[in-house]
């Protein structure tokens, strides 16, 4: 066991991987020499050279396309980019080829490519330096979406990813890459895709959230604890495949859900959520499902603070949850 | 070549850059296959009996020569007109017809459309229909070639119209700064849909894009296998000798629609027509055989018919052969299904038993 | 009144905003001599000359790039993507661009650009020629996204759209292209965004739909309606904005609702509507929110019919929330 | 110029290519308030009173000298490295300042990032972070202009890694295909954060990939105000008599890091600075200024002096000008607030009444 950041376990799940499969490789903007902006994949550059750890000239089209080809055939490639707000000149790439190449190829063409990228606000980015665009990828059929909120969850749910057999997009919440430090396991270690994690045990309303919005989640319900109310988080962790059967479960529970999300509200992830809810946990809802989201506008800079969802926004929800029915 | 429907494979990749004359009637043979594919596939589509058809003809000389040149173990990304590439391949032509059906013989399980097929087995890559995305797919394989010490190169075919992508840039300029062992073979055939090349770009040629990138582009003269074959042969050779890839740009002319969903006279006129229909790579082989006295007429009405003979009897067996089986539309999304997916399927399943879904 | 299609109502359209402002124009491939794959720009070319009916390079980022500029200087142009499943390239353009231009410059550059595309399955148009990707937009804030049904809303709305303030992707359902038609009043008109169309009056289920589900809708209200059953059959025709009064007030009243679309389910519009009813509409609704949609794969070829909802699990669905409550 | 902080506008369109001399000390003026603006800008971020900074020191002659080529109707597309471009254009520095701060007085209401400015009234489009996009925008702008019959030209201003982007590519072939009148001007710093120049692509230059689309390129020394003044006067002229757009690839070298957050000496060797720094444009333009007798050492430190007294002035006022009403929160994602935002916004105006909100 090893104190880490997530950042810092990011970077030692990287090396890890590159150590034990010489398949493995990096590749991206400022990845090598540099180590990356968010240092996620510093040293990797020194410990395996310039043909595994690859500085790539400045197209996201030109990198996830290059992955693609790299898994075709029969590498591992670790595509970053810099900010998920810049994945989008790669998104014909991943919408139109990563995530169909299995399926259009009748399963000749498996394409296991993981795309990390830093997602999310917390470091007053403004418009472009802040997004949180999951709901874009879980749409898209053919594609798994992962969200730690953990040292620990980093490191192993990467190692998921690079073995698993098809692409992943996986999104770190930069806001806490280093807000957040804990203790990871050394040597290998891999969480299943599909399995949520219970953050907090609470039987009164289930918060439903992932990544950077966890510790907010257990902040609210500390708040909430004050004053007798038990709030349970549920950590999705991998936003598809979903655990559903936990999602359920903690709201058939408690018949009271509020999800969290930084995203804007409207067709985001939590519309699947609250769905999901309207359609199979609909008579043991007590009350109406509560969105505490980013808002229906661009992401702004001075008011970050305003736009992100907070501890507040979340505890106003969870009484008006229990106000309500 | 026992069948006319399969086409030998050629030689490798060690032989000179010229073509052995008793090679060519092999090349011939294979393009008239594909000649002959490309016209009862568009009988067939106004039949109704395949639902669209991406024609070829007037690109088999690009297509066969640029195949000949390469060896079995390199890797081809195609665009979605690569037909008499796929053949010299060695796909079997009732595989391609299973493939335009969509039916149960489909490697692809039925679900693209015509044209958009691939196959692993062949090293040719399944194609899609976004345009140019093939382009740095195929560096990214020349990179992971090479990385794995392979001796190979990876070949992507796109058209004119294509050079306007994302993906071409991307592609040609992580080629040129990682030095991959690629060659770009652009089919230049004077149109994309109803665009015309010099609207396309304004540029030059569409090889001289290829100074963008620090590598050379040649044109060569798509209606001729040896010029294709030469040139295609020089960027292998440089490839596998570390100096980087080659744009090649083959000026050819699609003497057909676009597709079989295209009326080629709404803005291309009769007489450009007429004047490509003169340089018809296939008519020029023929000629240069007979020329050369390494074939007659009479074998060449031969080679039609029983090439025509076996094409029906391919697409015969290909509609005989059974639909594809709808619950196979939940596969390969995952390599595993998740949960949700199991569930949809089985809902799927049930409709399907309760007769809820026609075909 | 002339009776038409829907692509003549859109070509009406189009040369009538053409005639009546210079600033209006036209780019896109394939839409000049060729007058559009689907000839909805057919005749335009010769009327208003290549200067106003722009065939372009094969580069929807350039298409889209190019059509802000023109926006930005102060022209309405009205950019054409030849099928949906082709605007991945300009992604970036309309996410990062298009959709924040007047937000990020504090409303100096409003950018009034129309996308138009067809969308949808139908054609058997197998994975690329077929997808229904309305949410990716319907997130994306600064965007309109509309969708008509019939042929008077197709041209009424477009023509709100090209004197629209503010970016709209105008989506057209192709699969009815031509095979709906109806009486479209002649000279200019206008539909005002937000405002759903009650397509089909019913007290006892609503279906909320849009595009080419409507007619499978109203298809469905038939058949439901033989066994006294009558569904109430809602047309959105924007979905962003959203006529939420609309719905509400539907589902009020018949406490049940079926949402139908074209799109895969996880993540598809559908998830808002259902989050929407989960919010609001819970003490109303008797019964389970039911989603018939497309599967959560990709967009398949042979078994396009059996992907695409019909009526028949319309209908089913539609039963079993009356079975449910 | 009667304040230091503002810059006189350029003279117009119609002079010569060559820079009079008289005109020199306005270019040295607006350099060197750009150089302070930086440095400024530097300390501020680190005393944490501005979130974040992109300087452009290395640049200035490159700026000042394209900006001044120009006239006023002319409409920029900047990336976000183009403060002294802005100063040229007349933004007081006021303006930027509360632009970074993201107060009551920034014309963009707080929403962006510092350097991602843009003021219509000075033809100055507000910049995004994506890299590339206003390149496309820029040709689109251009023919619109052309369309409307305004002699104008567009200017876009990108650097080397940008040549990589899609919108580069797509940018200037449309450019290339319909003779837009755009100037794309290139400023090779030699980086793209990490990324040396020679591993962005592998061509000779930047300005040969205007080949790729059939236009000119040209290389010019960006540290020499001259030269780009020349470049930038020509392409100018050439694009508004049709003659379609230009490529400039004005070389320079960013002396700074690429932003506040970045740390070039990860990435970079001290005799590369070392060796730039002697080309500091700013010490080259007083060099000649001073050898012609236009300009005195004395003159020179007061303007630095007045320089620096009047940004520090002028960042005191942005500094006390007050924060950004957090209900514009919700104003200018679209002309009006459809319903579900109005709800949107009543909730957030009751949170912050209740003092749930904190900036
Ligand atoms: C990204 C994208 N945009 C548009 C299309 C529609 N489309 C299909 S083929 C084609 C023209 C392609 O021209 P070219 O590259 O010259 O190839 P050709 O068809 O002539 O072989 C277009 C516009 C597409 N397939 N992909
Ligand atoms: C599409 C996109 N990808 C990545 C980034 C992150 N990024 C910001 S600036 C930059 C380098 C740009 O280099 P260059 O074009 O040479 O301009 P310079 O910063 O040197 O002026 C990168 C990679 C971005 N802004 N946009
Ligand atoms: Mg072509
Ligand atoms: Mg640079």
């Amino acid at each position: 066991m090893t104190e880490l950041t997530i950042v810092q376990a990011i970077n030692r799940g990287l090396a890890e991987a590159m150590r034990a499969d010489p398949d493995v490789l990096v590749l991206g903007e400022d990845v090598g020499v540099n180590g990356g902006v968010f240092r996620a994949t510093e040293g990797l550059h020194k410990e395996f050279g310039a043909d595994r750890v690859i500085d790539t000239p400045l197209s996201e089209t030109g990198i996830v396309g290059a992955a693609i080809g790299m898994a075709l055939y029969g590498l591992k490639p670790i595509a970053e980019i810099q900010f998920v707000d810049f994945i989008y000149p790669a998104f014909d790439q991943i919408v139109s080829e990563l995530a169909k190449f299995r399926y259009r190829s009748g399963g000749q063409y498996p394409c296991h490519v993981v795309i990390r990228s830093p997602y999310g606000g917390g470091i007053k980015g403004g418009l472009y330096h802040s997004q949180s665009p999951e709901a874009y990828f879980a749409h898209t059929s053919g594609l798994k979406v992962v969200i730690p909120s953990t040292p620990a969850d980093a490191k192993a749910l990467l190692t998921t990813a690079i073995h698993d057999p098809d692409p992943v997009l996986f999104l770190e919440p930069k806001r806490i890459y280093r807000a957040v430090s804990g203790e990871v396991p050394d040597g290998e270690l891999r969480v299943p895709f599909g399995v949520a994690r219970t953050a907090r045990e609470g039987a009164d309303v289930t918060l439903l959230a992932y990544g950077a919005m966890i510790p907010t989640c257990l902040q609210a319900a500390e708040t909430l604890a004050a004053s007798g109310v038990q709030a349970e988080v549920l950590d999705l962790r991998t936003l598809v495949p979903l655990d559903e059967a936990a999602v359920l479960a903690s709201v058939e529970k408690t018949g009271r859900a509020v999800i969290v999300h930084e995203a804007p509200r409207f067709c985001g992830f939590g519309a699947e959520l609250a769905a999901i809810l309207a359609e199979k946990a609909f008579f043991s809802l007590k009350a109406p499902v509560q969105r505490v989201t980013g808002y229906d506008t661009p992401f702004p800079y001075a008011l970050e603070n305003m736009y992100l969802p907070n501890a507040e926004r979340i505890v106003h929800a969870a009484r008006a949850t229990l106000a309500a029915g | 070549m026992a069948e006319a429907s399969e086409v030998a494979q050629p030689g490798g990749s060690d032989g000179p850059a010229d073509l052995p004359k008793a090679e060519l009637p092999k090349l011939y043979r294979a393009m008239v296959l594909a000649r002959v594919v490309d016209e009862r596939c568009l009988t067939l589509q106004r039949q109704g009996r395949i639902g669209f058809y991406v024609p070829l003809q007037g690109q088999e000389a690009a297509q066969v020569g640029s195949a000949w040149a390469l060896d079995p173990e390199d890797w081809i990304f195609p665009a979605y007109r690569e037909l008499a590439v796929a053949l010299v391949r060695g796909v079997p032509v009732k595989l391609l017809l299973d493939q335009f059906i969509g039916n149960s013989g489909d490697v692809l399980k039925g679900r693209q459309m015509p044209n958009h097929y691939g196959y692993r087995e062949f090293r040719f890559v399944t194609a899609s229909s976004p345009v140019g995305t093939q382009i740095s797919q195929a560096v990214g394989a020349a990179m992971a070639a090479r990385w794995k010490g392979e001796e190979i190169v990876t070949v992507t075919y796109f058209g004119d119209g294509t050079t306007s992508s994302n993906d071409f840039h991307a592609g040609l300029n992580f080629a040129g700064v990682f030095k991959a062992p690629t060659i770009f073979f652009c089919q230049n055939n004077q149109w994309a849909i109803s665009l015309p090349r010099e609207r396309q770009t304004h540029s030059e040629t569409l090889a001289i894009k290829a100074t963008a990138y620090g590598f050379p582009g040649v044109v060569v003269d798509g209606t001729d296998v040896h010029a294709v074959f030469a040139a295609v042969r020089a960027a292998r050779a440089r490839a596998l000798a570390g100096e980087g890839p080659t744009l090649i740009e083959a000026q050819v002319y699609r003497l057909g629609p676009h597709s079989t969903s295209d009326d080629p006279r709404r803005y291309r006129t009769d007489a450009e027509l007429a004047k490509w229909k003169e340089k018809d790579p296939i008519a020029r082989l023929k000629h240069e055989l007979l020329t050369a006295s390494v074939w007659t007429e009479e074998e060449d009405a031969t080679l039609w018919e029983t090439t025509r003979k076996e094409v029906v009897a391919a697409f015969e067996s290909a509609e005989a052969t059974p639909p594809v089986d709808p619950l196979t539309m939940f596969d390969d999304v995952f390599a595993e299904r998740p949960a949700g997916l199991e569930l949809q399927r089985a809902s799927f399943a049930e409709l399907l038993k309760d007769g809820g879904l026609k075909p």
